[in-house]
């Protein structure tokens, strides 16, 4: 898509959103047999699926820590997910959305519960719209529960940006080409802040508005993960096979 | 794999039987959905039992190779993601993704089954490049026959995105015939089609078959350090034909 | 790091103090030499302290990037070398090093100190390409503000060698802002400014504010485990922009 | 060469040979002072050698196998061995090869008189003429009995192919380019089949009748295989030294 | 290697003896087979002793380095393949086939035997690629030597492949001399030429020189940590470059 | 610089030196903070800074030698220390470098004092003009020295060559791009030599006549390198701080 005029007409935005609203949200926890714990999450039109192995043993052995479990991430998006295709394989950016995003999470996990043991998270990028990262978190957390890993809480997380010197809640993909910031927010239902990162232009009270915006997107979004753990559960106790 | 669940298979087979109650010829449930990712240019997801994939393709214009100026080009890789199974966590095992990659990539090529001449723009310049990219999501067992189908539902879905490339209107991938590749595997001595992942581990060795709409083969693999009998070949090459032209038929319903 | 160190750490900072007796607002002494490596097109040495890296800006012509045709291209890349500290010593611990060069990317980049459509020769086919290269060469806390200072000076004194091109005299890069990165740690509750390398690694979290000439922020980059609160980011976000415009001050004097 | 209009004419192929003949075929055992094994192979203008390592340790440590030797085969084809210079190093062909030969060989391995070793099996394709893989085979499998590994049998591999609307045995360059279906097959002296691929268009009937080719095409090639043995050994015995 | 086998070889020095029975300027047999490859533009089969290798010549037309516009390009690669010794078992010691190759390209580059100028087609654009690959199969001490004389002897054979490239008729490489290496070691006080694999392992430091047809010397490296002394020097380049007039003699019979 | 008519006039050459000349010389011993010992070395327009850490563990183990240090040595040019950008990280040359400097320096260490441990020496070129090899080379000796490392001698290096068919004592970059012969050579000052490389032409009398000018270059060196760590224990000794 070419730069449009206007990203936002009286005050809705290109696909129809309000400025604080996300796009739509599919999930559905325990999608996978091998894996420990999985989750599929559509965000807009971002597919991620995360699985979730582990506590399991650590190779290489020099990997391991005597005192608690190691957490990997691995960010990992498909060639076909994006426009252009994309070279199999990690790249510079995926290293980075990898390690923000691991320590996104490590603060919820009990890791000290867990000694000289992994736990690996895999997150894959079936269709990329801007989000991914984000998307990724929020498919990660509940693949650990899923996977019944201790944990403090659930993570959620979302982007607040700057489109036509608006602040709006989770930017899609042409927003995030013709915007002038965008900003991903990882937190605990209690408001701790486990991701943050920005790029592009906001006055330190953009900044300190964006944030409330995101922490509001990030809660609704715990709520829908909330009801897809909930919705595995009754499954489960109802007595129907997880799919 | 423990002893107790080979010794399980094993005693279900003499008595005729497999772990999930399938006849030795039949195939556990296939489901296709066809695009499931809008921005490739064709796609498809492919249950076959536990084994779960998703297959994107992606079409873009590019140089043909020296030796065939005339001809498109396609281009298959496959990833044993880590997510797919506890065996791949050490880094994918790189020599069976690259076998299956492989052998998807021949039952496509070989079979014909998309006409690479009408994949030429200018001839030695310009042509379309098809990039075939299996993302294996869950092991379950006969990644191969998943994969295969994959790629052929996500093919014959997809669009020549010429309007992208100032090229006029879009067209579908020029396809001609509907390769499906059968595996099967021997345990003592009894030969079962479409093996789960534990019948395959006591297996040691597979041989996949891919055949074409005319009955005829068009590649084959044996994967695996058991040799096979001449008999047993046989067999499973008349097996494997008449599975797949049912396969086929189904799967041309969709 | 020894549990002893630790503690002296948490009890100098409740009597309000820093090992190095600086206050916690307060920057090591920053030294920048520019035009350190002659046959750069620019340069910078800086020292922040213990810390210690050079920055050598190549400047050549390439092909833009297909969606932007008339914008000059820069890459930024850091390498955390096994001389800097013992702990790069199996090979450069890839990710931090990535995230370094990535947020120094980002800092330059999307505060668009630079005008990279000045840096367009012939739309859609050449353009300059600035590579900012980071060496670290001795690693004593808080590589991100030095290398982002260190590439800022390295770019005002870089020259486009449009001679050795035969594209006319040279000129200096076009530059039109200064962004600044301001990095603060939380140990116990308290913020401290220009974490040395003890400070960081107790506090596990590091959070970098990039901020511009007009106190706008540019980029931000949370890194480390740690969570922090809603009002530890803000304070430290308020805290960064002031001294930024300090530092740049101070910088624009040199 | 451009593709010719026939490639057999008169029942006669090309390069002379009827459909059911091979290629000259020229074997050397013991070629090679420092490896355990080794030998020597032309198959029409194929070159390649072998040689055999073992049992030896096996590094790294992780790779070994509490109950039985490891077998690790390495194909390799030098940068000069075909009409335009190959990059050196693996490629994806080179890996599926590799592991397709070292299956083939496996099965006549006592490979549990080993345990927590490695028998490395190394193949270097000097010249490449199509069949490379059936030549390293059954150079590899001399290899590995000149290096005194008990084996059950020898291993023969050739292939069969389709020209013209007609079965051959042991295609050679230009009737693999030009040809209609390639078959390479490897078996022991029993008739068990330790390698079958397959690519090209044939009947049923086709594939069974030209696996019996290529069966024939193996006993004749295990014929020359236990001859090459054999005059190494008498050389052995004569008191010469082997060169 | 085995404190016995040591002994035996410093014992047998002190007597002023080799295990092989050779004078300590003697070489070992050298057979050199050439064309061995008919697929290649040019080859050789080296067997110097018990060490065995062949070298390829493939030749292609490509672009000119920038900076040398009008010259051909050669480029040298020696591959210390794992079958030709336990030694190079777990992967390729990287650093002595990387020295190997360096040494043997430099050998011919700075002899200046090839007369790269007469390898341009079109200055600027298109030239004469002569790769020279080194494939060594048996290990038996003083590969470069064997390496030198393969690469010699596979370039004075090959031919420029014109006609395949529709410019012309197929015309020798234009060589204008015979580099020939010649390689030394001490043991105990003594220059050994030619080391054997155990001779070579004991002393620990090879000096290689490579000399031309008027006696001088285009190349030198000495391999290896023992230091040497400047009289050990200059002894080992008096005795290889009379040695090379020897061996370039019976080589030019060949 | 495009090749200039005459490299040597009335016997002096471009930059101004006699044939027997080095280039100026600027040497600052514990410049590093982190590193056990470093060194900044100028050589002419060569800056080379080297560091040197150990003894130390080693990883991976197996590198272990049960009798003496191992003793690694990694050379890298920093991508802009050079005209046209190199790319970052290690190419052919670089290894080789690596590996003859490290021969160059490894007799003068008591490697048998330290079993089991590494001794690490990086060298980074920052700029290069030729001679980094020597340049690294000199520098590494007094890192090594600075890290307090047991050395039976330091090691001094420089280059000769042969322009306008002079021979000439350390090549600058004209000369050595121009110039007719490049030697680099490395001694202790007992006149061991312990790297020699050549390219280039030489008669066997250049070559000898040659050698005496390097030797006589290091022994120049030498002092430098002497009075630069004097300087390092003065300035520690006046109780100043080594900055």
């Amino acid at each position: 898509m070419a730069k449009p005029e206007k990203l936002i007409e009286n005050g809705i935005r290109l696909d129809g959103r309000r400025p604080d609203e996300l796009r739509p949200i599919k999930i559905k926890v325990g999608v996978l047999n091998r894996a420990d714990g999985s989750c599929y999450f559509e965000f807009g039109l971002n597919k991620v699926i995360a699985a979730v192995y582990g506590p399991r043993e650590v190779h290489p052995r020099h990997m391991q820590k005597s005192n608690s479990a190691v957490v990997r991430y691995k960010y990992n998006m498909a060639s076909f997910s994006v426009e252009d295709r994309k070279r199999p394989g990690p790249d510079r950016r995926s290293i980075e959305v990898s390690k923000v995003s691991r320590e996104a999470l490590e603060p919820v996990i009990f890791q000290e519960y867990f000694p000289r043991s992994a736990i690996d998270i895999f997150v894959e990028v079936l269709q990329a719209d801007a989000g991914t990262r984000t998307a990724g978190i929020n498919a990660a957390s509940l693949a650990l529960a899923d996977a019944g890993i201790p944990m403090k809480s659930l993570v959620s997380a979302c982007a607040v940006g700057k489109v036509d010197d608006t602040l709006v809640l989770d930017l899609n993909k042409d927003e995030d080409n013709y915007g002038q910031a965008d900003m991903p927010v990882a937190m605990t239902p209690d408001g701790k802040i486990t991701l943050l990162q920005m790029d592009g232009h906001l006055s330190g009270d953009e900044f300190k508005e964006g944030l409330e915006m995101a922490k509001k997107g990030c809660l609704e979004i715990a709520q829908l993960q909330r009801a897809a753990l909930l919705e595995k559960y009754a499954t489960r106790m109802d007595g129907e096979s997880n799919e | 794999m423990s002893e107790l669940k080979k010794d399980l298979i094993y005693n279900l087979m003499i008595k005729g039987e497999r772990e999930d109650g399938r006849r030795f010829d039949e195939y556990r449930d296939i489901k296709i959905e066809t695009n499931v990712i809008e921005k490739a240019e064709g796609s498809a997801r492919v249950q076959l039992g536990d084994t779960h994939l998703v297959v994107g393709v992606k079409i873009q214009t590019g140089t043909p190779f020296p030796d065939t100026p005339d001809k498109g080009v396609i281009m298959t890789n496959l990833e044993l993601l880590p997510l797919a199974s506890p065996m791949f966590e050490s880094g994918p095992p790189r020599e069976d993704a690259v076998e299956l990659a492989r052998v998807v990539d021949r039952g496509i090529r070989e079979s014909e089954s998309i006409d690479l001449s009408k994949l030429c723009i200018t001839p030695g310049e310009k042509v379309w490049m098809v990039f075939i990219d299996v993302h294996v999501l869950d092991d379950g067992g006969n990644i191969m026959d998943a994969a295969s189908l994959g790629a052929i539902a996500a093919l014959m879905t997809a669009k020549l995105p010429a309007s992208r490339f100032d090229l006029g209107d879009d067209t579908p991938v020029p396809m001609r015939d509907v390769p499906v590749a059968v595996t099967a595997v021997e345990i003592g001595g009894t030969i079962m089609l479409d093996p789960s992942m534990n019948e395959q581990r006591i297996a040691g060795t597979k041989l996949t078959v891919i055949s074409n709409q005319d009955g005829g083969i068009s590649g084959m693999q044996k994967s695996g350090v058991n040799p096979l009998t001449t008999e047993q070949i046989n067999y499973i090459v008349d097996a494997a034909i008449e599975k797949a032209k049912e396969i086929r038929e189904k799967f041309l319903e969709i």
